[in-house]
């Protein structure tokens, strides 16, 4: 069969897949298709949905977008900050800290 | 100071250097025609003969940068790469890089006698082209790049 | 027609090299004559490697040796003394998709580069990373790995360093060649360790006599560290976002092919030189914890980015990842043969089709991320807003390429998503947990990218926006139907190109029988 | 195995590694990278020499025994480039000493 993707354990078929989307892309269609007719644009049913207030004037920048996740990981993103140095010397001192941690993987692997 | 690196240094140097270049090219191209016979070859003879504008730049001072011909040494550097790329191309009846012309008694395709020998400089086929190549290619390189690391300590002033 | 073939792995590498020397000659003679001559001599690479993988992948593995009588010719007297280079299946992929990646670029970048000086060195520069990358997956020697592991850091240090008129592309150009040097020096020590055990530098020769000492051990160390960094793994990553971010668009989405190349050695070297020693798995399990580390550290930092090209920098880090993990899986299990034809096979299979998948969608990103920069000139995306209402083509190709970062099917990043997730879980359910949580991560950030760049209403500054010219949209174009086309029918490319390159990798006496 | 060529090359390394992570200069960096360089060539000659070998250009040669000629090649092919990679790192030091004033690389403009 063609577009079959056998993944060991299971398959794959995009065709099937984009079969399956486009039927319920019909289903989805007709369900809108009986819904309320009342729809204005210009009023204010078609305002964006902000919090129960107007949106800022100039949209919303995307440093604004997903203040929550950084909120909760806010140590995790300091420790990061303070990783990620940009100095070129830190660059070669990583590169020779995973030299000496693979090579202690390597060899204990050799005892093992 | 300022005198140094604006027109160059005395008039004792700038006529040692100007002594010291025909040796010094001369060497060089010793050095890249017996590349197949002795140590050396086209980058080390090429490398000689752009100390030679090195040694002119620091003599003469910065301006003197600006007054070596840019444009052919660009094309220098271009046409020593392609030629020697075209060298590999015609090996291609075989392989890659073959040596098409050793043994076959046209130029340096003379076969090599057995034993210890002075060097027979008409010998080894493509290797000696090669050499040929290469040092104008690295002689032009290496010149560009002195010249251009001059020129950017001028703009900065 | 056979001649190509015969001569193809070298003409793959000698065409673009040559085309690179004389393009400062010909572009005396006018930009467009230069550009039609890049693009020409880069489809003349395409159709060589085409025809060389073809036979590749119906005939085996194809060996050529340099100055040889004849090209199979790679052990006179029998001592493999020549310089061979040696394609089987998983190079000529790899050769496929850089070639292929190139030719996209150089078609970009004849509207994109237009405006700037100095464009017969850049177009000399790009045909000498093409010209290396083909070296680099070609070669069947370590030595010349290394010499076009240099000349690959070389010429695309330069052309990151391209805009000579600020301060950082040199500061990020000079951290790439830092790091580069260092790291192909270490592979250089590591190639005089094994020469100077076994006097052999041919791959498939060393690999038929390595005896694993422990001098062994430490050139495999220097070699998938050094290999590890070159293709940016957290947490040797650093020089990534600076490097991607700082070069011009172009240039970056070749540096992800350059990436893959580097990725390419790595797997070679893990799998066809070291295939045999007993504790392989320990690099297998290396490999794996590289691989979380880069997707999960390489998402989370993408999310907080504003420069939109730093942001798709970080997720090149965490979709290499996703290779890294699948590979991996099946070099932990690869003495386990139950473990490996149940899922380790599998895995690889799921690693190596997300490096051609990658490529792709990750190519796209980034060109659609160059036209916006080429029509708006800003890199900040909280400067950029609006741009749907007057680059619809360009906002449909950044979808195609966004939902195929994101694993959604039935995009091509998907398919190979699918093989890594059902294959790890077999190993480790909690890996495939984090693959699948990294990708929904992936979608929120670029959801969040599409949002402020695309979406909203069109902004005053932003007035005159056109849509990019047909150039850059052909590039686009071509990649977005290939994206759509992996992605429609996975089990043909699965078939005919990675399941073979898998087996190549497995295969290891296969690489080492045509040498000696 | 061990003897005192190779012993020597392994201290140069570290000279080099330790010179690009400690040293702030970007100049010191690119010497750094040098003396590495240097060193590899070094353990490449080493590594082809033989006691009392003959140069391995002879057709009748004295003694069979020879100094291997592949090294020797490795050698050439490295410091080539070597040359052109240390004069790439120069000319970004001096375009960033032009650009920003000091070879610090402490003095870190791209960072996260």
């Amino acid at each position: 069969m063609i577009g079959l993707l056998k993944t060991g354990a299971g398959f794959w078929n995009p065709l099937v897949w984009v079969a399956a989307f486009f039927v319920t892309a019909l289903a989805v269609y007709i369900i809108r298709s009986r819904g309320v007719k009342k729809y204005r644009p210009g009023t204010g049913q078609t305002m964006p949905f902000f919090s129960g207030n107007r949106p800022p004037e100039d949209g919303i920048k995307s440093g604004n977008m997903y203040w929550g996740f950084f909120e909760a990981l806010k140590r995790y993103y300091k420790w990061m900050k303070r990783l990620h140095t940009g100095i070129v010397n830190d660059y070669v001192f990583m590169f020779v800290l995973v030299m000496v941690l693979l090579m202690a993987a390597v060899t204990l692997g050799g005892l093992l | 100071m300022k005198r140094s690196s604006e027109s160059g240094m005395s008039v004792i140097v700038r006529t040692v250097t100007c002594v010291a270049a025909i040796p010094v090219i001369i060497f060089g191209l010793y050095v890249i025609m017996h590349g197949h016979l002795t140590p050396g070859g086209g980058f080390a003879g090429g490398a000689i003969i752009a100390t030679m504008t090195a040694l002119f730049i620091v003599a003469e001072g910065g301006d003197a940068a600006d007054r070596l011909g840019r444009g052919m040494l660009l094309t220098a550097e271009s046409a020593g790469l392609v030629l020697f790329a075209l060298l590999g191309f015609l090996g291609l009846r075989t392989t890659f890089f073959y040596n098409f012309l050793a043994n076959t008694g046209s130029i340096f395709g003379t076969q090599v006698p057995f034993g210890p020998n002075p060097g027979y400089l008409n010998t080894a086929g493509v290797i000696p082209l090669m050499n040929l190549v290469v040092g104008l290619e690295v002689f032009a390189a290496l010149s560009l790049v002195v010249i251009f690391m001059f020129s950017y300590r001028k703009e900065e002033q | 027609m056979s001649f190509i073939v015969e001569h193809g792995p070298a003409l793959a590498i000698a065409v673009p090299l040559m085309a690179a020397f004389a393009t400062p000659l010909i572009s005396r003679a006018g930009g467009r004559l230069r550009e039609l001559w890049a693009v020409l001599c880069l489809a003349a690479t395409l159709v060589i490697v085409v025809m060389l993988s073809m036979d590749v992948l119906s005939s085996g593995v194809r060996v050529y040796a340099l100055g040889a009588s004849i090209p199979s010719l790679t052990s006179p007297g029998g001592f493999p003394i020549r310089i061979v280079l040696e394609v089987d299946a998983m190079s000529a992929m790899m050769g496929l998709i850089s070639v292929s990646i190139a030719l996209l670029v150089c078609i970009y970048s004849t509207q994109y580069m237009k405006k700037y000086q100095g464009l017969d060195k850049f177009y000399a520069l790009l045909l000498m990373i093409t010209s290396a990358m083909l070296g680099l997956v070609f070669t069947g020697d370590l030595f010349n790995m290394f010499v076009f592991l240099e000349l690959l850091s070389v010429s695309s240090g330069a052309l990151v360093a391209f805009y000579m008129g600020r301060g950082e592309p040199a500061e990020a150009a000079f951290k790439y060649v830092i790091i580069s040097a260092t790291g192909a020096l270490m592979v250089l020590l590591a190639v005089c360790f094994l020469y100077g055990q076994y006097n052999l530098l041919s791959i498939g020769a060393l690999a038929g006599v390595m005896q694993f000492t422990f001098l062994d051990k430490i050139a495999l160390v220097l070699l998938v560290s050094a290999f590890a960094l070159k293709c940016g793994a957290v947490p040797l990553h650093m020089w990534v976002s600076d490097a991607y971010g700082e070069a011009p668009v172009p240039v970056t989405a070749v540096l992800v092919v350059v990436s893959q190349a580097s990725l390419y050695a790595l797997f070679r070297v893990s799998f066809t030189l070291y295939g045999a020693m007993a504790t392989i798995s320990v690099i297998g399990w290396a490999m794996i914890i590289l691989g979380i580390l880069s997707m999960f550290i390489g998402v989370t930092l993408a999310m907080m980015q504003r420069d939109i090209k730093r942001l798709m920098a970080y997720h090149a880090i965490s979709q290499t990842g996703y290779m890294l993990l699948g590979v991996g899986v099946g070099l932990a299990v690869i003495g386990d043969v139950g473990a490996l034809s149940s899922y380790g096979m599998t895995a690889i299979e799921g690693g190596l089709f997300h490096v051609i998948n990658h490529a792709m969608y990750k190519g796209l990103l980034f060109l659609t991320a160059g036209a916006i920069i080429y029509r708006t000139g800003t890199r900040d995306l909280n400067k950029l807003g609006g741009l749907a209402h007057a680059m619809p083509v360009t906002t449909c190709f950044f979808i195609i390429g966004m939902l195929s970062i994101a694993g959604l099917p039935p995009f091509n990043g998907f398919s190979s998503k699918i093989m890594i997730y059902e294959s790890v879980f077999m190993f480790s359910p909690v890996l495939s947990i984090i693959a699948i949580l990294v990708s929904i991560l992936t979608l929120a950030s670029f959801v969040k990218v599409f949002q402020s760049a695309f979406l909203g209403p069109k902004r005053r500054e932003y007035k005159d926006v056109k849509e990019v010219p047909v150039a850059m949209l052909i590039a686009m174009g071509i990649l977005a139907f290939f994206i759509i086309l992996f992605g429609l029918l996975p089990d043909l490319a699965v078939q005919w190109l990675i399941e073979p390159a898998a087996k190549a990798l497995l295969n290891q006496l296969n690489y080492v029988g045509v040498i000696v | 195995m061990i003897s005192l060529p190779f012993l020597a090359v392994m201290v140069i390394i570290s000279i080099g590694l330790s010179a690009v992570i400690f040293r702030r200069n970007l100049v010191k960096i690119v010497m750094g990278t040098s003396i590495i360089a240097s060193a590899i060539n070094l353990f490449l000659v080493s590594l082809g020499y033989r006691e009392g070998g003959v140069a391995p250009i002879f057709t009748g040669a004295p003694r069979l025994e020879m100094v291997l000629p592949t090294p020797q090649a490795l050698t050439l092919t490295s410091i080539v480039i070597d040359l052109a990679v240390t004069a790439m790192m120069l000319s970004f030091a001096i375009i960033i000493y032009r650009h920003y004033g000091s070879l610090d690389s402490r003095k870190r403009r791209l960072r996260e």
